[in-house]
């Protein structure tokens, strides 16, 4: 699959909220305002690409060599959870600004389905390094996307009286449900269509 | 077979092990001191943020307490338990006095029992309404009922009553002041969580006056002050005050009083 | 003791302008009975039966939320009743009933009330409500039926390549196994012997499709006289219908191995509920940006999707998923683009 | 139509009504034999209580004393007794101070001659307009010798009179101008040696074409330099901001006064009672109040003593027709209604109207329906649902952080909203929470 | 320092042992995935082989055949079982499918997809597959317009999936028909 | 200990109050039969875990002390991958990459850190229990809705010549579809915990 096919599959046919179900929890948990959606968003979408392409590396270097796929699962998540708590270390050190913006979503990103899932769908869909790390800017991208509208709409939300019982989360996984229902429209026969 | 084995045994011990010393290392060099303190602080603040120590939110007050210094004894809804554990974390007995206080609406009247003075269209709230001639009930100190301390109170302990007038539960109440705060008629007062009686009126209107304008207003005739030889009520501004402090009964002074607005908390519950 | 007569108190101002929420949902409905009096004339009493149950399946769930909810009777703000309506004229003639009716419910209930009633959904109820029945059942929502006033054409033409497509369903399916050229879906039309093939039929709804999108004529007399009495900003329509528009004729003739700038912007203007969609659902004020700038980009956006996935998606049409798709974006849209206040103009220069 | 000025963004277009009152002469309206004068009819600090209960006064007569930077004095209108002060509730629904004034028997106002008063100095003339208590009657009531004393360092380029009268039912600005144009001329010349502006000019909506003449005309009988400027009909031109913006196409910053732009604005009536004051000495007790709307049976405009209650005037009026829906003191946009007709006439009450159901035009108030047509007509470019919908839900500062406080209350958008919703009022709830929360 | 190490050492020790389990599991497992794995395969290719032996697996580079198995009765190649790709409503469809040397399909199952359950899913049904068999080269068909009325109100909702599937078996068909024509 | 055991099942319930693992519980819930498989994998994983975890708390250092869970963790998982694969594997199939998943499910290192590296190996074990009995009510739950309306079936374990699969008649002909794609199980998740926020509200409201 060419570059922009990856993009456009990770971005919107695929994406990794509304149609993979992946990376729903701080999906619905950081989604409140828009300016920590953001924050979240970029704070995955950084570490996903570096996820996909570390793990891109064990798997080839290390796991094919020695057959030893099995352990693919094992070595992936330690890789992402070092990674993680790594920048976490880095970005508390260097910017305490930043931190303070994105710090407190660090350790939640390990526990991130999203980063393992690019990490293992780029290694069985046979990504070479570049292509994998494409795929993990363009999940990020997309997850990025889908937090940032979901949270501009529950910041309109915030201003109407919701009937009580759907107050917080259970508006969220609906609203998110509609978006779902929404991005139906993009399909991989739209992908296929439109690229070739 | 057996080499795989190996293999793995070898490269994930290898890979942890430089994850490990990585990590290790990084956290070194990398390391940010952040007090103790703030986090325990944290745990045992109730995290309702109400915000009625007056920082923004439990862990602001928590960074408050150990950065600057602020007062130990802030937190309404911990009180005195909260206040004591606080002590403890920063390493100093912190008085803590009185028992706990609620919050009560000292009005039982309704557009039923009270004259209304215009015919009120606009927003439900009674900082709106307040703002067009005191409100719509001829009584100016009056509860206007449009529950605007419904609104802010963060643990809903406020709510209307079927006789049309508004309760607080002083169960769920936190003393958190908020609707304090926000009344714009003053009707809200803090008592004490363990106290049975409340004056349901808030007129320091003569008595002749509030007898034009309401059925179940205080007139000041002091039949309270003379069935309680203790002490429990003073009239003051022709208005009976209830002294919490004071012993003894009050099912005399609640018999006598001839506007009947001396309230049984638990039956008007 | 309140006996005496009182005055009113209200804030200023106190005068007030003749419009109200109720008076607009009531000549929306005015406005979009012309088209459904027409869908009902070529496609028979079925689809009266259809309007009629996706109306009444949305005031009853209106109803009923109002009991659940406690808040007071909307019935008659007439907000229902142009949802069920739009509704019904998003329906082919022959779906079953019920998926009118779940439609409809689907709309009301989850779109709308869930969220707290009207003004507070942020999607379009009446095409989340149709999206959400097509995508349950596919192939109830895909059964087309030929207008009665076309029987003649029909039964000259070989019935079994017209077992009732619309036009824009027929040239999307069937270019995929088409081998021959064409100049354009017209073109197309006419050589597989589909009964209507020219734009005139289009315009004035004698061609299959929902029973209310049918007559771009009609819709377009309605669209007029709701902007003309300033209930519907006419940015809308226009920049959507426009930017529609001018990407089918850059990019429309590629999918007939034509160049650049040889698509058929008529063709796909008149069919497909682009009419309806563009008119009177993207406009839905509740569900789309609120200042001028806001509507364009929204606009824009609209008629993008809808290109996008007319031309490449695995649906016929792509109007009432363009714009269910827009309206995810309108609080993003509102955010950006906020009203400049007064007073930011920079000083004048003194000595001038 | 074409090519006459206005401001650019928003306003509203609704009924004018003006044709109930502006044929009709200014009269003088007879003077109660009770009058309840409030110590507060201005802009800023009430003025300090200087009388007691059974204190003889006399027409023009000091009762309450400025009390601050910004205050204004308060005089009597007419000779009489005080008969008690007390807390009265002002039309604006506030509660102040009042002297009850017993008229005593007999009572004739004093006829006042004319004073030269070239030779003063435009401080002399400052401290003549503060002793009289003049205060803008557009509808701020922000005292006048505050408003003309220009800050060091800035300087006034244009003077602008403001004789827009945008309110729907309102004329007496316009019948001042046709009836005292060469009193309102003069006025202008003792504003302009205050002043000192470089040029002067008044701005009149062409709803008022005789208006625009007859000062055109005097102006240039007298050789006074004034640029008469015709405006577009369109609410709320007569605000300051937007009438500046109209007429120099300047736009005063958020937060900042006309000064920062260069412009003074004095409204019409307000040059008049100046004139009065220097002229013929004569504090301001007394303004013209359109009495109007279809519940009154002779709509008209009144030359009223302050001090006069609103059912004295409805009275003079011949009483009202059939029930009214609402009284309203002030313009039916920038108004308020009141419930007790008892509520005085103050020094900024520029018109009372009695307005039936079907002017009205209430309905039931439903959701927003977020149609943006608030944020269309806002002059101030703000975006009224919004900060509404902050309001409701308590974020106080969340609205103030989109402009709240720009918000002039001017009532286009509640006035369009067609889910009628009280805008304005929420806009007013959120200041006023606003302040709760700061002080 | 060896604060540092301690923590590595102690990482990497949990890190290993749970490798060496990892292991011995995997050394159990492993040998009855394969198993499995092969038994579906074969038993896939039996059911669409019109007879003969199976040959070895020959990778191709095509765009839509990925590989085949000759199929050999006693020296004479009677056919072949190709291993097509095609693309259906979500994603590829990876299909199984024997023909004749003629080129005429003989039988097929669809071995992944990604469809919707209830639509292109239901092309996992040997009744779907029945459609297309008999058939060969253009003739196999791949658009609704192709089927007699009740069977294309059966697809009806699945048309993606139907001509992916349909369009990939033509190439297939014509893939084997060039084999032999070479 | 009974309260280390009941608190998951409804009170602390993984995925309606703590809102944990979310991914699994909307991205396998198309079937009832999931949801049952998920659901044991889970529960086998946080057993296993939480032991060790909580008989190794005092030998993992603080600073790789989530790497250190989470190797655990996901040795228990890979366990439990190459089970279903090899036992199981229609079940593995359909479950997809939501087995390896399991692994950065919130809950499992949830529980790690806010219980088993705090308390000893016998509560651990009752707290593992509780929450995964408690994700797998709520994975059936969600799934028996998601597939009686969006399948009309209920598609339970097969035994025998029975496949294991109760037809709703009327709505197996034809489901209401969306509910067994992503935007359904979204929605059926929102209303969901808008029942239960709703009834725990009433209940209070009684007391
Ligand atoms: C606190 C305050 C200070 C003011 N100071 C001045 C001033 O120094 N000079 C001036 O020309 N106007 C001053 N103004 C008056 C305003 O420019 C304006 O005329 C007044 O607020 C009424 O305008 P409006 O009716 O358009 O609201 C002041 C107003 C306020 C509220
Ligand atoms: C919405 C709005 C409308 C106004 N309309 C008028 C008007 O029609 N005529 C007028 O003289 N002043 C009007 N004003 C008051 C002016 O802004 C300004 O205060 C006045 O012209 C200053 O003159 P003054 O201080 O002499 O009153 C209006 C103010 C507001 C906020
Ligand atoms: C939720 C959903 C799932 C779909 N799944 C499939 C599918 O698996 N296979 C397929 O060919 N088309 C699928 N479609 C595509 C549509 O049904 C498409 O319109 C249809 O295939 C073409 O229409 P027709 O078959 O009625 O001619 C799906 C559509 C939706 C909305
Ligand atoms: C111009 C206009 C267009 C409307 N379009 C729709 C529509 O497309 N769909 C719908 O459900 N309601 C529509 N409504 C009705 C109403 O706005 C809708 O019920 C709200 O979205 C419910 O909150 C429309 C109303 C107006 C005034
Ligand atoms: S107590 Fe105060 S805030 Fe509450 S309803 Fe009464 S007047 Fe309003
Ligand atoms: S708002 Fe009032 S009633 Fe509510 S908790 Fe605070 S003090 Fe108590
Ligand atoms: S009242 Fe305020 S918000 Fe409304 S239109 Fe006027 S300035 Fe704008
Ligand atoms: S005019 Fe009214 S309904 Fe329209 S957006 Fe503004 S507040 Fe909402
Ligand atoms: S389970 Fe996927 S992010 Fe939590």
């Amino acid at each position: 699959m060419t570059y922009v096919g990856i993009i456009i599959t990770f971005v919107f046919i695929n994406n990794f909220i509304l149609s993979q179900f992946m990376g729903l929890c701080p999906f619905i948990g950081v989604s409140k305002n828009v300016e920590s959606a953001v924050g979240m968003g970029f704070a995955v979408t950084f570490v996903m690409s570096i996820a996909a392409l570390a793990t891109w590396a064990i798997q080839n270097l290390i796991l094919v060599p020695l057959h030893i796929e099995f352990l693919q699962t094992i070595t992936f998540i330690l890789m992402i959870a070092a990674l993680v708590q790594f920048v976490e270390m880095f970005v508390q050190k260097s910017s305490p600004s930043l931190y303070k913006a994105l710090g407190i979503y660090l350790p939640l990103i390990t526990t991130n389905c999203a980063v393992l899932g690019i990490a293992l769908i780029a290694v069985r869909s046979n990504y070479n390094a570049l292509e994998s790390f494409v795929a993990g800017i363009s999940a990020g991208l997309g997850f990025l996307l889908a937090i940032v509208l979901m949270s501009t709409i529950r910041e309109k939300l915030d201003s109407e009286w919701i009937p009580k019982p759907f107050r917080g989360t259970p508006i969220a996984f609906i609203t998110g449900g509609l978006m779902a229902l929404a991005f139906m429209a993009f399909d991989k026969a739209l992908l296929n269509n439109l690229i070739g | 077979m057996i080499s795989r084995v190996i293999y793995a045994f070898l490269s994930v011990g290898i890979l942890g092990g430089l994850l490990g010393l990585a990590l290790a290392y990084a956290s070194k060099i990398f390391a940010v001191k952040k007090d103790k303190r703030i986090t325990d602080l944290e745990e045992i603040l109730p995290g309702a943020n109400c915000g009625a120590c007056g920082y923004p939110g439990c862990s602001g007050y928590a960074e408050a307490i150990v950065n600057e210094g602020a007062e130990m004894t802030l937190c309404a809804p911990g009180g005195a338990d909260v206040a004591s554990k606080v002590g403890e974390i920063m390493g100093v007995t912190v008085e803590v006095s009185g028992e706990k206080m609620v919050a009560q609406i000292h009005c039982h009247g309704t557009r039923d029992t009270s004259k209304v003075k215009y015919d009120y269209k606009g927003i439900n709230d009674c900082n709106a309404m307040h703002s067009s001639f005191g409100g719509d009930k001829s009584c100016p100190y009056g509860c206007l009922g449009l529950g605007s301390c419904i609104k802010v109170c963060p643990v809903d302990a406020i709510s209307k009553t079927d006789a049309g007038y508004l309760n607080i539960d002083k169960d769920k109440c936190i003393a958190c002041g908020k609707c304090i705060n926000v009344c714009p008629t003053g009707v809200i007062k803090m008592i004490p969580y363990s106290a049975k009686t409340i004056v349901a009126c808030n007129s320091k209107d003569k008595g002749g006056i509030v007898r034009k304008y309401c059925s179940v207003g205080c007139i000041g005739c002091k039949m309270c002050e003379k069935k309680s030889p203790d002490g429990g009520f003073k009239v003051e501004n022709f208005l009976a005050y209830i002294d919490y402090s004071a012993e003894g009964s009050r099912t005399e002074a609640i018999e006598a009083c001839p506007a009947k607005c001396i309230k049984n908390l638990d039956e008007a519950q | 003791m309140s006996d005496e007569l009182k005055l009113s108190i209200s804030s200023s101002p106190q005068i007030h302008s003749p419009q109200s929420t109720a008076k607009i949902m009531w000549l929306v409905v005015a406005a979009l009975v012309p088209a459904g009096v027409w869908g009902v004339y070529i496609f028979g009493l079925r689809a009266l039966l259809v309007i009629a149950v996706s109306v009444a399946a949305s005031l009853a769930a209106e109803y009923i939320m109002t009991i659940v909810f406690k808040s007071g009777n909307t019935l008659f703000d007439g907000s229902a009743f142009v949802t069920g309506l739009l509704v019904g004229y998003n329906m082919p003639p022959e779906v079953p009933l019920y998926v009118c009716a779940a439609a409809s419910v689907f709309a009301i209930i989850v779109v709308k009330w869930t969220f707290g009633g009207l003004g507070a959904n942020w999607m379009n109820p009446a095409l989340a409500g149709r999206v959400f029945v097509f995508f349950s059942w596919t192939s109830g929502m895909s059964k087309w039926t030929m207008p009665r006033i076309l029987a003649d054409a029909v039964s000259s033409a070989s019935p079994d390549t017209v077992s009732g497509a619309t036009p824009l369903g027929f040239v999307k399916t069937n270019l995929m196994n088409f081998t021959g050229t064409s100049s354009g879906p017209i073109d197309f039309l006419t050589s597989q012997g589909y009964p209507v093939h020219s734009y005139l039929d289009l315009f004035l709804g004698k061609i299959p499709g929902c029973i209310g999108e049918v007559s771009a004529l009609l819709i377009l007399i309605g669209g007029i006289f709701l902007i003309l009495i300033k209930i519907v900003n006419w940015e809308i329509p226009v920049f959507y219908i426009g930017s529609f528009a001018l990407l089918t004729w850059i990019f429309g003739g590629l999918n007939f191995g034509n160049g650049f700038f040889s698509g058929d912007p008529l063709f796909h203007v008149l069919t497909g509920g682009l009419m309806l969609g563009a008119i009177f659902m993207a406009t839905d004020m509740v569900t789309s940006p609120v200042t001028r700038k806001g509507m364009i980009i929204y606009a824009i956006g609209c008629g993008f999707l809808t290109f996008l996935i007319r031309s490449y998606g695995s649906f016929p049409e792509g109007v009432s998923l363009a714009i269910i798709l827009m309206n995810i974006f309108v609080p993003l849209i509102n955010r950006l683009t906020q009203p400049v206040k007064f007073g930011r103009l920079p000083k004048e220069k003194k000595n001038d | 139509m074409k090519g006459l000025k206005t401001f650019q963004r928003g306003g509203i277009h609704p009924k004018g009504r003006k044709e109930l009152t502006n044929t009709k002469k200014i009269v003088k309206a007879d003077i109660p034999e009770t009058l309840i004068v409030p110590f507060s009819q201005h802009l800023g600090a009430p003025a300090e209580v200087a009388v007691a209960a059974g204190d003889e006064v006399k027409e023009g007569m000091v009762i309450g004393k400025p009390s601050g930077f910004i205050s204004a004095a308060i005089h009597s209108p007419v000779d009489g007794k005080i008969k008690e002060i007390k807390d009265i509730f002002l039309a604006n629904g506030m509660k102040s101070k009042a002297a009850v004034i017993e008229k005593s028997e007999g009572f004739v106002p004093v006829e006042k001659k004319t004073q030269d008063w070239n030779n003063k100095t435009p401080e002399e003339l400052t401290g003549i307009i503060k002793d009289s208590g003049i205060v803008g009657m557009g509808g701020a009531t922000f005292p006048v010798n505050v408003k003309v004393s220009i800050p060091k360092g800035e300087k006034a380029e244009y003077l602008i009179v403001n004789g827009v009268e945008c309110e729907p039912y309102l004329s007496a600005d316009h019948r001042l101008m046709l009836e005292r144009t060469s009193e309102i001329i003069e006025g202008l010349r003792i504003l302009k040696k205050i002043v000192n502006p470089e040029k002067v000019a008044i701005g009149i909506e062409i709803n008022k074409p005789d208006a625009i003449e007859a000062i055109r005309k005097k102006a240039a009988e007298e050789g006074f330099e004034l640029d008469v400027i015709p405006l577009k009909l369109k609410y709320p031109q007569g605000d300051e901001k937007q009438l500046i913006k109209a007429v120099s196409g300047r736009e005063v910053p958020s937060g900042g006064l006309p000064i920062a732009v260069g412009c003074v604005v004095i409204n019409a009536g307000t040059v008049n009672a100046i004139y009065e004051a220097v002229v013929l000495e004569k504090p301001l007790y007394e303004r013209v109040v359109s009495v109007s709307g279809n519940g009154i049976k002779n709509p008209g405009n009144y030359l009223t003593r302050v001090g006069t209650p609103v059912s004295a005037l409805i009275e003079a009026c011949g009483g009202t027709n059939g029930t009214p829906a609402k009284i309203v003191v002030g313009g039916p946009m920038m108004g308020f209604t009141i419930y007790d007709t008892e509520t005085p006439v103050a020094k900024g009450t520029s018109g009372i109207l009695v307005l039936t159901e079907k002017e009205v035009n209430a309905e039931k108030r439903t959701s927003c329906l977020s149609c943006g047509k608030c944020i269309g007509v806002c002059p101030m470019g703000l975006n009224p649902t919004k900060m509404f919908k902050f309001i409701d839900h308590s974020d106080y500062s969340g609205a103030m952080d989109i402009g709240l406080m720009d918000c002039k209350e001017c009532g286009c958008c509640a006035y369009t909203c067609p889910a009628h919703i009280p805008l304005v009022q929420g806009m007013r709830l959120g200041k006023k929470m606003a302040r709760k929360k700061v002080s | 320092m060896t604060d540092m190490l301690k923590i590595g050492g102690r990482l990497a020790l949990i890190c290993a042992v749970a490798a060496l389990c990892l292991g011995a599991v995997n050394a159990v497992t492993e040998p009855k995935i394969d198993a499995a794995r092969v038994e579906k395969l074969q038993n896939a290719l039996a059911q669409v082989s019109p007879g003969g032996t199976i040959g070895e697996e020959v990778l191709v580079d095509d765009a839509v055949v990925e590989s085949y198995y000759k199929l050999d009765d006693n020296g004479k190649t009677i056919g072949y079982i190709l291993n097509l790709k095609g693309s259906g409503y979500g994603g590829d469809l990876i299909i199984l499918a024997g023909f004749l040397s003629d080129g005429t399909l003989y039988n097929t199952v669809l071995m992944e997809d990604d469809e919707t359950p209830g639509l292109g899913k239901e092309a996992e049904k040997a009744s779907y597959m029945k459609k297309y068999l008999g058939f060969s080269g253009s003739n196999i068909p791949s658009a609704k317009s192709q089927l007699d009325q009740t069977e294309a109100d059966a697809i009806s909702g699945a048309s993606i999936t139907f001509t992916g599937i349909g369009k990939a078996l033509e190439a297939g068909s014509v893939y084997v028909t060039e084999m032999e024509g070479k | 200990m009974f309260k280390e055991f009941s608190k998951g099942l409804i009170k602390e319930n993984p995925v309606f109050v703590l809102a944990l693992g979310l991914c699994p519980a909307l991205g396998v819930t198309s079937k009832v039969v999931n949801a049952l498989g998920m659901g044991a994998g889970v529960i086998f994983v946080l057993i296993g875990s939480n032991i060790f975890v909580s008989l190794l708390k005092n030998f993992i250092p603080d600073k790789v002390r989530i790497p250190a869970y989470i190797v655990i963790i996901a040795s228990f998982v890979t366990v439990v991958e190459m089970m279903m694969e090899a036992f199981l594997p229609s079940l593995y199939d359909a479950l997809g990459v939501f087995v390896p998943l399991i692994v950065v499910n919130c809950v499992i290192l949830g529980r790690a850190e806010a219980f088993a590296n705090k308390n000893g190996v016998g509560a651990s074990i009752l707290d593992a229990l509780g929450m995964g009995i408690g994700f797998t009510l709520a994975l059936v739950v969600i799934a028996f809705v998601r597939e009686v309306l969006g399948s009309g079936s209920i598609t339970l374990i097969g035994m025998g010549s029975w496949d294991g699969v109760i037809k709703i008649p009327g709505l197996y002909e034809s489901p209401i579809r969306v509910f067994s794609l992503a935007a359904g199980a979204l929605l059926v998740m929102g209303y969901l915990k808008a029942l239960l926020a709703w009834s725990t509200d009433r209940k209070a409201v009684k007391k």
